[in-house]
């Protein structure tokens, strides 16, 4: 990457931890060989997938068995909500989900209404909050699924899983999350949430890009996506990407270790930046003021467009709305879904810290950012003269 | 390799933009649409835009257009602005065509100056 | 790998070519961005891909906008025939497919015949061919897709793809070809092909795994598999791994500059093989005697059991059916589907050779092979004494 | 990190099988079943099973099995035989319960061959 710019985009995608490149780097030198071979060779890459399923394991706390290789968060949310819509259909077409979950998931339930499923889509607090007692009022007899995400990618909300899942208990309703922005960033214990169905992705984690996992707890059964040979129990068929698998066990296992470390750091950088941006006139922090996810900070300010405050801000590497959506410049759902207009969401700016970012490219930041807003401000006519 | 959305005409003129202002007592237009809004203000002395000014709230392209506006008609009579065509702004500044729209407003208030510039004339003139 | 392990299964997967582990590391440590991000950095990353898809493009002959990335040749297989079944039904729900296409295949016709859609199972030639005519006089007005691979995973057949290709645009029929064992190896012009949906993996090829490909031709639409997020113009969302596309793009720039060198050391090494084996008594080639891709020479050999074959023949690595049902001891069905009786299955060989197969490779293949048959036979009961 | 599905036993059995062949003149049982094949022959000596020998068409387990079986019974007593037990062999070879089957297919041999060996013995007592 040329050498000034300041990457502050983890919530789109990380860099690979250096002993996740070694690792993988090992395996695709030394053990590149297909897991389901019947020789040598193919056991060792099976033994190394083994290895990472258990360190997948620990870090979400399941049994190895519960969990399937998939291509990422997209595949795994498609898997689940598809899988387990079809699977349950006699139950109910009824399926429940909020309006600031990402694309992945969002336009999964577009498919469904357009396959004759109904779909309830709440709309979470201004601080992207959905409380457990709103979705259980929205539960109805025929409802058969609730997918909720574990953090936002835009705002940071975390979610409260706990709650929200023992509704879904208590009234027997499949329970997915989307824990893209959550697994390796925060603890995520499956042993104890309520949880059926979790999706995560390596990526977000300093892990490799093509590989994630589907939790499936014990007892719950989805149709499958794919078809085609015996791997992973039929449920996801494919020649198992042992290298990619690799580097997402040891970003499973890094994290382990340094998710209380990340957590401060980030905790730190968040504070330093929003102190820093806090005399801005018009500033607003779309997403939780507390509590959020400590890697996301997204704000917004009155009277600058959009586009051009990211053009300006150059060389900072944020986003305008989520990663997934930032090419095009329709003004992000998620911050129409929490209360802002679309002029206010035009000029929202998501910083995403992660564990590379350094308190001089906050700093960098700040005044990045009040440069480009005072710039913009003084180009702004103030009306008809 | 790392290709910009935006050509180095557009990028100069953002980052230097030597026109933003106002040109006090000058004859001026505004226009707003599409989200989009601009201010050109020009200082007129015997016929001549001695001076080009603008305010804008927009995108990039916007922003570029209406510095090239003024950069390219400044100092020159304010017949020129006959000559003024969206297609040749939209070509330096490789403005991609979802965006021609906004390019408009420019067109729009740059025939609304010409009117006001005209009228100012006539007046003089009377 | 365990130095004295001789890899011969190459239909399995295959290692990375260096440059491509090298392109690969490169972009790991310098763009690891999101492509989908609007920013320098992403653009970065999004110039890397576009390129990665020139190469692709090159070694298929087609244009760059007619290739979507996916996991794999599974995901591409499962996307087109699922896709196309789906967006054709009212064209009919007639499907032709042969008996001896890969599991990746099988499964999802299976898949659609539960869906109420009407299957025709051909059965090749011994060698494995399905002549164009067999093709033709199977074809009904209500069939809307057919699918044929391009290269046998387990015996090497090379279907007449060209052949099989005309008579589907003559009755206008969709026509999928799986080519997971071709593309890369063999000269694949999808320029003057008559094929409408063409499936690859880059691992079959020196590329990495996890990542493939899905060519649609022009005018040819179909369902998407996955929704989220409006990368690949929709049809198949999810952040893209640009270090495997770059490695899958390097791969196929690799595969263009060698793969007449590669056919030839292939050709060479397979006569070798051939020459070594011919003597062993009760030996047969299962398929194509002449004529099928040099890297596969699949053998079986009269009263021996496959099992103690397959373990006798350490540190040899080769498959006994295909690399993806190896694990489980049912006798191929492409081979039950070309005459083999399931015991004659049951030994079956497959060698697989590669880029970096030698000489003394195969010929310790050969001498294993023969001690270990002598081996097994000198313990077989004749009968009952 | 590289685990076999065939145990040590499994291994030094199949690699090293010592009692491949057939006693002439011995007692011999042959079964044939699953598409397994086994045959053991036992030379006797003074009710002694002196040498066993056995011919196997099978998987690395089934021909483990029966070479296991040689050595643990050669030079035993052939009343012995009645503590032969399938579930030892499995154990001690870790065969997969799927392939139970296979190895019924010994202690179908094995009986029979305690028939034979029985019935030889009383016909030398007569
Ligand atoms: C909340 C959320 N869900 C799902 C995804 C999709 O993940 P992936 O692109 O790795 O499939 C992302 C990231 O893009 C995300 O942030
Ligand atoms: C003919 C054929 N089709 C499809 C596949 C599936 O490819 P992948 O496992 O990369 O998805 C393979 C390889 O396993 C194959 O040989």
């Amino acid at each position: 990457m040329a050498s000034d710019l300041i990457y502050l985009d983890y919530a789109a995608t990380t860099p690979l931890h250096p002993d996740v490149a070694e690792c993988m780097r090992q395996v695709q030198s030394e053990a590149y060989f297909n897991p389901a071979s019947n020789h040598t060779a193919g056991r060792l890459s099976l033994a190394i997938v083994n290895n990472a399923a258990a360190e997948l394991a620990k870090l979400l706390n399941v049994s190895l068995t519960t969990l399937l290789w998939t291509s990422g968060a997209t595949e795994s949310n498609n898997m689940a909500i598809l899988g387990a819509a079809k699977q349950r259909e006699h139950r109910g077409k009824h399926l429940i989900t909020m309006r600031t979950e990402h694309k992945a998931v969002v336009d999964v339930f577009r498919f469904l209404e357009k396959q004759g499923f109904e779909v309830t889509w709440l709309t979470p607090d201004s601080d992207g909050q959905l409380s457990s007692d709103r979705l259980e009022a929205a539960l109805r007899d025929d409802t058969q699924l609730v997918s909720i995400m574990h953090i936002n990618n835009e705002i940071g909300t975390v979610q409260d899983v706990a709650g929200i899942g023992s509704v879904c208990r208590k009234h027997d309703v499949t329970f997915h999350v989307d824990g893209a922005q959550a697994a390796g960033k925060i603890a995520v214990d499956l042993a104890t949430l309520p949880v059926d169905l979790y999706s995560l992705t390596a990526h977000k984690f300093y892990g490799p890009k093509g590989v994630g996992s589907l939790y499936i707890a014990d007892g719950i059964s989805i149709e499958p996506l794919m078809f085609g040979g015996s791997q992973q129990r039929r449920m996801r068929p494919g020649t198992l990407a042992v290298d990619l698998i690799a580097g997402l066990g040891e970003a499973a296992s890094v994290a382990r270790r340094t998710m209380a470390d990340d957590l401060s750091h980030l905790s730190a950088l968040k504070q330093q930046l929003t102190r820093g941006l806090q005399d801005i006139d018009g500033l607003y922090i779309n997403g939780p003021s507390e509590g959020g996810y400590p890697g996301i900070l997204n704000v917004g300010v009155k009277d600058v467009e959009g586009e051009s405050l990211l053009h300006a801000l150059e060389p900072l590497c944020v986003a305008t709305g989520s990663a997934c959506n930032s090419q095009s410049l329709e003004p992000s759902y998620v911050l129409r879904a929490i209360g802002r207009s679309d002029l206010e969401a035009q000029s929202a700016i998501r910083f995403s810290l992660g564990r590379l970012t350094t308190p001089d490219d906050i700093e960098t930041a700040i005044s990045l950012y009040c440069q480009a807003v005072r710039k913009l401000r003084s180009m702004t006519p103030g009306a008809a003269l | 390799m790392t290709e910009s959305p935006y050509n180095l005409a557009v990028r100069d003129c953002f980052a230097n933009p030597l026109h933003v202002g106002d040109v006090v007592g000058g004859v001026t237009a505004y226009f707003d649409d599409q989200g989009m809004r601009i201010r050109i203000s020009a200082g007129i002395v015997d016929r001549l835009m001695a001076e080009l000014r603008f305010r804008a709230w927009g995108c990039p392209h916007v922003i570029a257009a209406a510095e090239l506006f003024c950069r390219q008609f400044e100092g020159r009579d304010a017949q020129d602005l006959e000559q003024f065509a969206v297609g040749s702004i939209m070509h330096d500044l490789a403005v991609p065509t979802e965006k021609t729209g906004r390019i408009l407003v420019l067109e729009d208030t740059v025939r609304s100056l010409r009117v006001a510039i005209n009228d100012r004339l006539i007046i003089k003139q009377d």
